[in-house]
């Protein structure tokens, strides 16, 4: 174990924004990259759904 | 052969109808390098050190002036259609119209650039190592520019996008051709980065008017 | 042998990618988070303190990795893109398209750690080194691939002309390293070596091995779930489209 | 001898027509004719082999096209919308730099009697750009005078031509079916042409699979 306490964990020595910044960064990118995918898929099917309940009103 | 010397012929002609397209490249250049000066002030040996990558930058964008027109008037016109029809495979056509394009803009930089390289204070060798470095790197730009022509032809906001594309790729002609000049300047010789620049010319050459020709069938799809 | 090609080119239909590819990434994304979570507990509390560089040194493990995905995810989007110029497939260009934005990412996660990385390690933000010019030019033709595919209204020519940048770039990716390493050494004086600790931990191989495949199996699992966004973009009008479970709500 | 089986073209997510059948021998013509956007000039282009067809092949001399086709292009002469003029070159730099390109370079005294006989005498150096609309269409329909070439395929060869010229043209399409020459060509007018034609109809359909009824066309 390297660290002592939670407060040292967070210092990591002094480095502590510079290594934050750059794992929080990549986890925060990776997130919502992962949203903006979800997001569009959920669009692209909400479109789809209405564009078929329309066709099959049409229909009837 | 003969369908390749027409082409050149007749964009060497429809350019000497619209002389003052190559002449706007020309002037471009020439103001962008002197501008330099004015921007960074007018200490010789300061100049003397950045002339190369000046000049080579300034080549780099005017290439980029005239790449927009490379297809776009035969691509509208419909004679796009015509050189893919012709019994001359496509690929030996556009490397002529490249030959033209470089002939009416990089040709007239290398005989410029030592006139400009004067305004830099260089010796009369590296002026002359400069315009070996323009002679070998100048159809490079033209080579790769024409891939990134052919691939923005008839797209939106086609000019911005074909910068996008081709700057990230003359970087290694940048690189080799500025390099030779300071190589030079330095005492070290211009062989290896001349001879590299020559490398990346004959690779263009021989890749680029293949990726360029199936860039075209693309868009004339 | 033409059984198997025939195989192939079933699954490389989108009708049948398309499930194929929701059963997939789950599996792919649980994986990843597992990696993850083993590779940032190696990260933070196997890995020791370096003796040069403190805790700082830390940032590697996603720098490295971000950086081998960048190049890596670029190599693959080639490799579609010549599988799409030879056989004509459709999937192949949606996988292309599919995979630039995760590609585009990763490239900018590595310069942005090393950014964080080269300031207390320098004293620099950005120091003009072969990698991370390098890694900025890539970072560059990932963009110009995503505009260009972008301004074509037809997908498919977009795919095609994608193909073409993708395929261009991949040639000159190690013509602009090695131009830009010899720029470099040429230029000694301006730089700074990038050269890590000449022994290098096991411990610390296998933390950035290990976060290297959790990225890896992040951008499968994100690819394939985009990809089944592209799919239903591209093929709106289809009946399979229309005779999915998840259309009859 | 051209002959097409099953063709199909797609615009978007719309079929624009599907299992259109045809056949061209020497000596004879096939009109195409369809409302706007029935896709006249994309199957001109895909005949061309322009574009590739959705559905469908096509042979020449009955080979399929895919290995035929350098000969083919060797053989064909297609005149689209745009008709390959360049503004700043002369109507004489324009007639023999097309010809240059389509692999048949032609002597200038050729080329001058080809201009002549089209009605050019006198504007035979005149750049195009301040030749009109109908002059213009003259040079591109010049390289019909000058072309040895087995089919013809024209886009709409008739637009822009006042009647005299109309009457000229399709004297010059005369002499090239006798000459046992194949002829593929769209027009809005009734044509009338010698040897033996048929008329193609493109319907327009907007269902995505449905399209124009197959129908042979042959002599």
């Amino acid at each position: 174990m390297n660290w002592g306490s939670a407060s040292e964990f967070f210092a990591m020595g002094g480095y502590g924004l510079y290594v934050w910044g750059s794992f929080g960064v990549t986890a925060a990118a990776l997130l919502i990259e992962v949203g903006l995918v979800r997001h569009r898929l959920a669009a692209v099917r909400r479109g789809l759904r209405r564009e078929l309940a329309a066709d099959r009103d049409t229909q009837d | 052969m003969n369908a390749f010397i027409a082409i050149v012929r007749r964009d060497l002609l429809l350019a000497a109808r619209r002389k003052s397209e190559v002449f706007t490249a020309l002037f471009f250049f020439m103001i962008v390098v002197s501008l330099f000066p004015l921007g960074i002030g007018p200490e010789t040996a300061m100049l003397r050190r950045i002339a190369p990558g000046v000049l080579w930058v300034a080549a780099l964008l005017a290439a980029m002036l005239s790449l927009n027109r490379l297809f776009a008037a035969d691509h509208q016109d419909g004679t796009l259609e015509q050189m893919s029809l012709s019994p001359t495979p496509l690929a030996v056509l556009v490397s002529g119209k490249v030959l033209a394009h470089w002939l009416t803009s990089g040709l007239p930089l290398v005989l410029l650039a030592p006139v400009i390289g004067l305004q830099f204070d260089l010796s009369a060798r590296a002026l002359g190592v400069l315009m070996i470095s323009l002679l070998l790197g100048t159809p490079v730009l033209s080579l790769i520019g024409a891939i990134g022509a052919a691939l923005t032809l008839g797209v939106r906001g086609g000019g911005v996008l074909l910068s996008l594309l081709v700057l990230p790729l003359y970087i290694p002609a940048l690189i080799f051709g500025a390099g030779a000049v300071e190589a030079d300047v330095a005492g070290l010789g211009a062989g290896g980065h001349l001879s590299l620049l020559g490398a990346l010319l004959a690779l263009g050459v021989f890749f680029a008017p293949w990726a360029a020709t199936a860039a075209l069938r693309i868009a004339l799809e | 042998m033409s059984q198997r090609l025939v195989n192939w080119f079933k699954f490389a239909s989108p009708a049948s990618f398309y499930p194929l590819a929701g059963k997939m990434w789950p599996w792919f994304a649980a994986l990843g988070t597992v990696l993850a979570a083993v590779g940032l507990w190696i990260s933070f509390f196997v890995a020791p303190t370096d003796f040069q560089q403190g805790e700082g040194y830390r940032i590697i493990f996603i720098h490295v990795p971000a950086s081998w995905m960048s190049m890596f995810i670029y190599c693959v989007m080639a490799f579609w893109a010549a599988i799409g110029i030879t056989f004509n497939t459709r999937l192949s260009g949606m996988m292309s398209s599919a995979l630039a934005p995760t590609g585009a990412l990763f490239a900018f996660l590595s310069l942005w750690t090393g950014a964080l990385w080269g300031k207390p390690m320098w004293g620099a933000w950005w120091v003009w080194d072969a990698r991370l010019t390098s890694e900025l030019i890539l970072f560059f033709l990932y963009i110009g691939y995503i505009a260009l595919t972008a301004a074509i209204d037809d997908p498919r020519r977009a795919d095609k002309a994608g193909a073409i940048v993708a395929l261009v770039g991949v040639v000159n990716v190690p013509i602009i390293y090695f131009s830009v390493k010899w720029w470099n050494t040429l230029h000694q004086g301006a730089s700074v070596s990038m050269t890590k600790a000449p022994t290098m931990a096991a411990t610390m191989l296998w933390g950035m091995l290990i976060m290297a495949l959790a990225f890896w199996m992040y951008s499968i699992a994100i690819a394939l779930y985009r990809v089944r966004a592209i799919i239903l973009e591209r093929e709106r009008h289809t009946t399979w489209v229309a005779e999915l479970p998840e259309m009859q709500r | 001898m051209l002959r097409a089986h099953g063709l199909a073209c797609d615009r978007g997510d719309r079929r624009l027509f599907s299992a259109v059948d045809l056949c061209v021998s020497p000596g004879e013509w096939l009109q195409v004719e369809g409302a706007n956007g029935a896709g006249k000039t994309s199957l001109l282009r895909m005949l061309a082999g322009l574009s590739p067809a959705a559905d469908g092949h096509i042979e020449w001399d009955g080979r399929p096209m895919g290995e035929a086709r350098d000969d083919y292009h060797a053989r064909l002469l297609y005149l689209g919308h745009a008709a390959a003029i360049k503004e700043d070159l002369s109507a004489l730099e324009n007639l023999q730099t097309a010809a240059a390109i389509a692999g048949r370079p032609l002597d200038e005294a050729t080329a001058l009697a080809a201009l002549r006989r089209i009605g050019l005498k006198g504007r035979e150096d005149l750049p195009a750009r301040v030749l009109s609309q109908g002059q213009k269409r003259r040079v591109a329909l010049a390289r019909l005078l000058c072309s040895q070439a087995r089919l013809w395929i024209l886009d709409e060869p008739f637009v822009a031509l006042d009647v005299a010229a109309v009457t000229q043209l399709c004297g010059i399409l005369d002499e090239h079916l006798a000459r046992g020459g194949m002829l593929i060509f769209t027009s809005h007018q009734a044509v009338q042409l010698a040897g033996s034609g048929a008329t193609l109809k493109l319907s327009a359909s907007t269902h995505p699979r449905a399209g124009a009824e197959p129908r042979e066309v042959a002599a």
